[in-house]
């Protein structure tokens, strides 16, 4: 099943929509405004009616893999079931409805929702403040760090360079990077576990921070997390928590108590708002307080029942966004939280754990498990032991969605070869990891009998293995100036 | 628990087959010391009792109704057809990932391949992403592109920039050591000229001329433009500018106090490699059928790591698709309907309230599109008395602009009717 | 036009194909002394302009909350999951036709199987169909089965049944010639005996001697339940009835001024061929895997026109749908608590209103689950003064029972929750 | 792809709901009630959590073909785009949370809603009075010969007989007989037409309707309704018009104006409220004023502005249901009027009628088309040319489905061998109805040359073909007693 592109539907005066009139005399631009400033030919959007704009969108639909269908056991991100009452209570006229600019007095329900949520978050990951603002991960790594940046210099204490494991996603260098700072990176030892051996080494009175994920990207709980703390405390550097692996104890341990600074969530991960084929999500960031003053403004303070905005922050670093954040996610986030409870967000990890576990036992004697001994919400295993059947990590991706699961996170963390990640979540049942086993068994027995089969995977979708080289190949004479073909936008052929 | 799966013979039979007794002997490598009891935080609720709770929050804000809202200020009410949340509601679509892996990700691939051939015709420029968080943040990464491009430490803003959007762009001018700077006049130091089209207020900028002031002093000019206006107004890639920015709201997604909303970013082809985040291409499989993938991925962060152009992984793709289905609803035709009916009705308005005693334009000599700046008498009071009438009325722009004490900026579109504008101003005048 | 497809290109271009210059000849065979100009309705709106108009007469409308809610009387408010209106609301399901090619229809023909597996554990028997309209048709169509399976033509209707299942009992039964009796003796000539447990008052009957009194007399037993109270009650199937019918709306459906809501019907193995409307069944394909079909047509009108079993078509499918979402929702343990609750709530409630001066259980001496109907001194007045303050209380059943001056019955369920009953009782003592 | 049942999945104690307690005291029925009342056993619904039951449902839906997905040809059924936001329409609280014995001026806007679809109905067909109590098509049939019959009593005027046309819709046989009427059949002519020397053959005094549709189920406008209406009328009978395929000809001509005294019209066809996989619809009827007394109760009258139900109707038939018909379907054929207007209703019939001969020209070439000239809104046609082929009209219908298009109605009507009944209605593009012919051609050129092929089909949906004879044998042994394989509903194994 393919389908065409709007644009290549499109038919001059197609049933265009009924639109209310202006119902009062007034000038048309043509008339008011000086021609230069008019646009001279409309934009070339598709002409198409209702029923096929309609017909077109359920076929596109119907051509995604997503968790609301398939096991998506996508490695660090978290991919679990998104309640359908996050979506009515965000859909609520009362805060679907609201205009950013209205008066305080008007939106308490939604400042107070937000404080709520801030509270929540704080004692779940051991923090003294939260803000809201931030619209995902990356954008909280970069807000945090923009705080510590600015402690650092409140004190006049100017630092140059910011520590990221070897292990580590690739939005924790590049936020580092963004706010001027030179990243230094940090190795894994032999147990997948950051080096404390290099990370001494690496330590000194430039670094403004480490940053670091617990359980790292490998699944393993960092066990010397609170000497890695006073390591890092002691050259007077911040700890940074990527939140990104929250879901693997909530309500078993907080990175507050193990000494991090600084903290960011994925509400689209660990808090169960849907990731929309890649957001919005919310990435708020959790301070301890000597990071407080410098929160980005407006925070919400809550005074006897009362809630307001506080724009009079003199050390706050501003602002990271317009308005109050991802507001719509944020209502996800917090009906989630008054779900679940306390109860239910430790049962939650408990079970995200377990189930991790429960795969990686059932699959171990299938691929390669670089590391030893218990994961926690997710763990790393490797398809090298397939390289002399020519069979790649991507490979065994591509057979698991022929046979309906969605992949793996392959190839990260990049510190283990042909790495297969997989994050089975707390939503998923045994039968579906058993099935999800059953499929790896059997893939990789085709290894053996049959390899070219799984190069071939996948074949059950709409459309087979895409060639990433020579789409890139035409890009590249494309941005040469040397073609005109649409490779990166659609183009009407008669233009 | 709501949303958890296992009955405890399930638990028990998975503690069994990993070997353990306990869940406790899966959590060994968590130091007793960081142990926690549990979260302090009350106990979870029913389906029904949380929804009774949520909705007494949301009944906690005051609503006003679309045709009697005439702020604006960066979000619009406009007419939002069923279609788009007909469309963002698909499970299919709101519950799956960035689409890794293509082969079982189409669905979404095509539909921000159209959104990205939807912005490019809008702005009338080559390529655009896949969408960026907010409006905001989309004029600092533009910002950001052309202090690589260019390799120059400064920015100039000229004009009413949006003023959040304006701090924005200093928090991460700050990051990179870029210098921000108010004015018209580039120089040999500056990297980017930036201005807003309409502008905060409403009013139309020369474009052409900052554009060329940019390029002639080897700058790059960026617009912030509203996507709406773009049916009536010349689009960036008229006027000459380099990269086109815009906050995406009112192409159909709801205010929901300020957010998830979508920026927009658009580009000449030779600044494609700098854009920021998502990009999606075409590609063709073994048949050579045609399907589409995240195109230059060397850009990003899960490969350039700290040498990307910038760090935005999960974007705003839900909101780019409501957009995209938005714009598909209307057409060239719908969208120029729309944006002229907003602005037969600004302009209509803008007269009538200037006849109130002691109103006038703030800036007669300038052309607007559909929202305008007011110099209103006691405008506090007067905001205040509309919004007991159930009006939510102009945005007092003084709280951001010292020097615009007393100015009103007031905003129409479709869904401002004829009775609604009679009745705002019946209440102005009594 | 809003829902069209076509461009007067497209339009010309079929003409074209088809050979005919223009539309009129394609409507030859309509006699011009019939052909009008035009309808004699408005021109159409905008959906933007439909929607207002449409939200202004549902405006026009009073809805009380759910839980200021104690009027039953067949149609009653309970608390409907999200996961309900999530699934109904899938454009494959709501979209879809009957499924006559069951390859392209497993899902709708899957959980229509489903819901007939729920409905026959729920009442005890060993099979239900598809679907009917409501509990007052799957009434009357229970009595046309037992009409055609015992040659007899009279029904017994004993105690309080829905006043409005009656008449619709009697205008089917006037179709076929079939005699309506009330009273609890049947004989040689009644074909079935009919009862409500709980009845339309929610006083609960004696099925079993009921059963009892239809089997001695060769007639058949139907049991018109309330599916929630089954929970708690005993089953049609375990006291020996051979039909059970009733209506779904509780499970999962709003009031929604009385429609679309459910009918469900279950029998007997033995009566099964008798059994109206759809019936979906196991199948096989090549491969033995195994599918869905619709079973046992030849009990259809589209198979057996006059002869058949009864001339349902259209059903209510995703009625149906909706209802199995909720019990499978709620598993047994889940609709346990819903009765429970509602069962408790609205005893605690009958003690405090029994307390009230004037106020007595119009009944005592019977037992009831979650309605009862009490004796009310000035009824009328009282239940607009509840209305006054926002509360729906009960119904005023004397409108159908001249017998009943002054009774209302009042219903609770777990949507009252403690404090709304606080409130009704204040408002009443006050 | 298949998917287990809900009961094969249920585990005892997976994840039940939340859900509130009594939160004041109060007796256990257990207590209060007598044992005999108590069941026993609970019922055996499946146990399952959300997470799974959301993805069993998701799965399931991905199973069906729908009109928001493909092309669904299935002629007499009207299968047109179903506008979205007719949903948005019934869903407002001030519908959906209406109970219908809330006091009259509570429910005004309702009331009205009904009084002014009744208003809009009664203009498209030509009638004086509608009631909207009917769920159905059928319903309808049922409700207005329940009229005509106690019209003809009220005149001591005992009629026996209804005819029918023997190309009609079961139904009609069936609700007649529901009536107790005895059915006649009524044959058509060679050109497709009912036959009126049959007609005037089965013409007595004993008649007490005469059921038609016009155009009737090959898609024929009956040329001679109005010498129809003058034989049918001159014996004393009715004429009762089936409204199922009205959606030829809004604004182009009406029943009444042709004589017919009372007419069904089937919302979910011709109104655009969706099908819902089997219902619910709605099927109103309107009738010429002699019928009005007999009208069921309660009809929606409306006195200088305010909106009341009349249930004092001495002559009524009585109730055909509870309350006042399917209230939700309504407001969705209301909302969809409005936003179409008169011109819209009358280009969608003309768009109809284009559609479905355009589509008949361009598979004539294929099939065998029984009938000569222009269609209407659909067109019957036959597989019979296929037959030395050994192909038949259901072989086809399975090929169409392979090609992602659902099959247009096969066998029906009965006068036409291997019929293959076609509409397109006016939602369908002209480019869909092209690879719509395309599929034919392929199709009737595979039977030539591979017909095993087609009688293999469908290969590419989540099931093949079923045997629904080996299906029926299984369910007559258990019928019979003879097995208890679980046929119609599922059973425990244990059990
Ligand atoms: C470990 C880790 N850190 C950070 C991020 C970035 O989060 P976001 O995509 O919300 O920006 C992710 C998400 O992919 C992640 O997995
Ligand atoms: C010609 C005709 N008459 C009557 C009906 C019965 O309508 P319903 O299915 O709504 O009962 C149909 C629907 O299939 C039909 O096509």
């Amino acid at each position: 099943m393919t389908e065409l592109l709007s644009f290549e539907k499109s038919r001059k005066g197609a049933h265009p929509p009924r639109l209310p009139d202006a119902e009062m005399a007034g000038p048309e631009p043509a008339q008011a405004l000086p021609p230069e400033q008019l646009r001279l030919t409309p934009p070339g959007l598709p002409q198409l009616s209702e029923p096929e704009i309609m017909r077109h969108y359920s076929r596109l639909a119907s051509m995604n893999y997503s968790i609301s269908k398939q096991f998506y056991p996508l490695g660090s991100c978290t991919m679990k079931y998104n309640p359908v009452v996050n979506e009515a209570a965000a859909a609520l006229p009362g805060f679907a409805g609201l205009h950013p600019y209205q008066d305080e007095d008007t939106v308490q329900g939604a400042l107070e929702l937000m404080w709520r949520l801030e509270q929540a978050l704080c004692a779940v990951v051991g923090v003294d403040r939260v803000t809201l603002q931030p619209a995902a991960g990356a954008h909280g790594e970069w807000t945090a760090l923009r705080m510590i940046n600015a402690f650092h210099h409140s004190r006049g204490d100017a630092r140059t360079e910011v520590l990221v494991p070897d292990s580590a996603h690739g939005t924790n260098p590049a936020s580092a990077a963004l706010n001027g700072f030179h990243v230094v990176e940090v190795k894994s030892g032999r147990d997948g576990r950051m080096s404390l051996a290099d990370l001494e080494s690496k330590l000194s009175p430039r670094v403004a921070a480490l940053m670091l994920t617990n359980p790292n990207t490998l699944g393993l709980f960092e066990r010397q997390i609170l000497d890695i703390a006073e390591m890092v405390h002691a050259t007077g550097a911040m700890l940074y928590y990527d939140g990104a692996n929250l879901n693997a104890f909530m309500g078993i341990c907080r990175p507050g108590d193990m000494g991090f600074d600084a903290v960011h969530m994925n509400l689209h991960k660990t808090f169960t708002t849907p990731h929309g084929g890649g957001g919005p999500g919310a990435g708020p960031v959790g301070v301890k307080s000597e990071l407080v003053p410098f929160l980005p403004t407006p925070t919400v303070e809550r005074t006897n029942g009362h809630l307001r905005l506080d724009f009079k922050r003199p050390k706050s670093i501003g602002r990271v966004r317009s308005f109050y954040g991802n507001f719509g996610m944020l209502v996800r986030a917090y009906t989630y939280i008054v779900a679940m409870g306390g109860d239910g967000l430790k049962q939650a990890s408990h079970d995200a754990v377990l189930g991790a576990n429960y795969l990686q036992n059932q699959v171990k004697g299938d691929l390669e498990m670089p590391h030893e001994g218990p994961c926690m919400h997710e763990f790393v295993a490797s398809a090298h032991n397939l390289a002399h059947d020519g069979v790649k990590a991507l490979d065994i991706a591509k057979a698991l969605l022929d046979r309906d699961f969605y992949a793996p996170t392959v190839y990260f963390p990049l510190v283990v070869p042909e790495a297969i990640m997989v994050e089975p979540t707390e939503t998923e049942s045994k039968a579906t990891l058993d099935a999800f086993a059953t499929a790896i068994k059997e893939i990789v027995a085709q290894a053996k009998t049959d390899p070219q089969s799984l190069h071939d995977a996948p074949k059950n979708l709409p459309i087979g293995r895409l060639d990433e080289v020579a789409a890139a190949r035409r890009i590249n004479t494309y941005l040469q100036g040397q073609s005109e073909d649409p490779v990166l936008r659609w183009k009407s052929p008669e233009k | 628990m709501p949303y958890l799966v296992h009955s405890e013979d399930d638990r028990a039979a998975m503690l069994a087959a990993i070997g353990v007794p306990s869940m406790d002997d899966l959590l060994v490598d968590i130091p007793q010391s960081l142990r926690i009891e549990s979260l302090d935080l009350p106990a979870g609720l029913s389906e029904f009792e949380t929804m009774s709770q949520i909705t007494a929050l949301a009944a906690r804000n005051r609503v006003f109704p679309d045709r009697l809202t005439f702020r604006g200020g960066g979000v619009y009410r406009r007419f939002i057809p069923a279609a788009v949340a007909a469309v963002t509601s698909k499970p299919e679509f709101y519950t799956a990932y960035t689409p890794y892996q293509p082969e079982a990700s189409q669905g979404t691939l095509q539909a921000i391949y159209e959104f990205q051939t939807l912005i490019a015709e809008l702005t009338g420029l080559d390529v655009a992403n896949a969408s960026l968080y907010d409006g905001a943040t989309a004029v600092a990464e533009a910002a950001m592109m052309a202090h690589v491009q260019t390799g120059r430490d400064e920015v100039v803003v000229s004009g009413y920039l949006h003023p959040e959007y304006m701090e924005v762009l200093r928090a991460f001018s700050d990051g990179r050591g870029i210098k921000v700077r108010k004015g018209t006049q580039p120089n040999a130091k500056t990297a980017a000229v930036i201005f807003q089209q309409p502008d905060f207020l409403g009013l139309l900028v020369d474009p052409r001329a900052l554009t060329d002031a940019a390029h002639a002093a080897g700058a790059l000019a960026i617009a912030c433009v509203d996507p709406i206006s773009l049916a009536i107004l010349a689009p960036p890639g008229e006027y000459g500018a380099d990269i086109a920015v815009g906050e995406g709201q009112q192409l159909g997604l709801s205010p929901s106090y300020g957010g998830p909303h979508v920026g927009f970013i658009s580009c000449r082809r030779e600044l494609v490699r700098r854009l920021p985040g998502r990009l999606v291409g075409i590609a063709h499989d073994a048949q050579g059928r045609r399907g589409f993938v995240l195109a230059l991925a060397a850009r990003e962060q899960h490969i350039r790591r700290e040498k990307a152009t910038s760090n935005i992984c999960t974007n705003h793709s839900l909101c780019a698709l409501a957009a995209s289905v938005y714009m598909t609803y209307m057409g060239p035709d719908g969208l120029r309907q729309v944006a002229d009916v907003s602005f037969i009705r600004a302009h209509a308005l803008a007269d009538r309230l200037s006849r109130l005693p002691g109103w006038e334009l703030a800036f007669p000599e300038r052309h607007f599109v559909n929202e305008f700046p007011m110099r209103v008498p006691k405008a506090p009071a007067v905001l205040r008395k509309l919004a007991r009438k159930g009006i939510l009325g102009g945005l007092d722009v003084h709280r951001w602009f010292r020097e615009l004490t007393g100015v009103v900026t007031f905003t129409c579109t479709e869904v401002n009717d004829a009775r609604a504008i009679d009745e705002l101003v019946a209440v102005l005048e009594s």
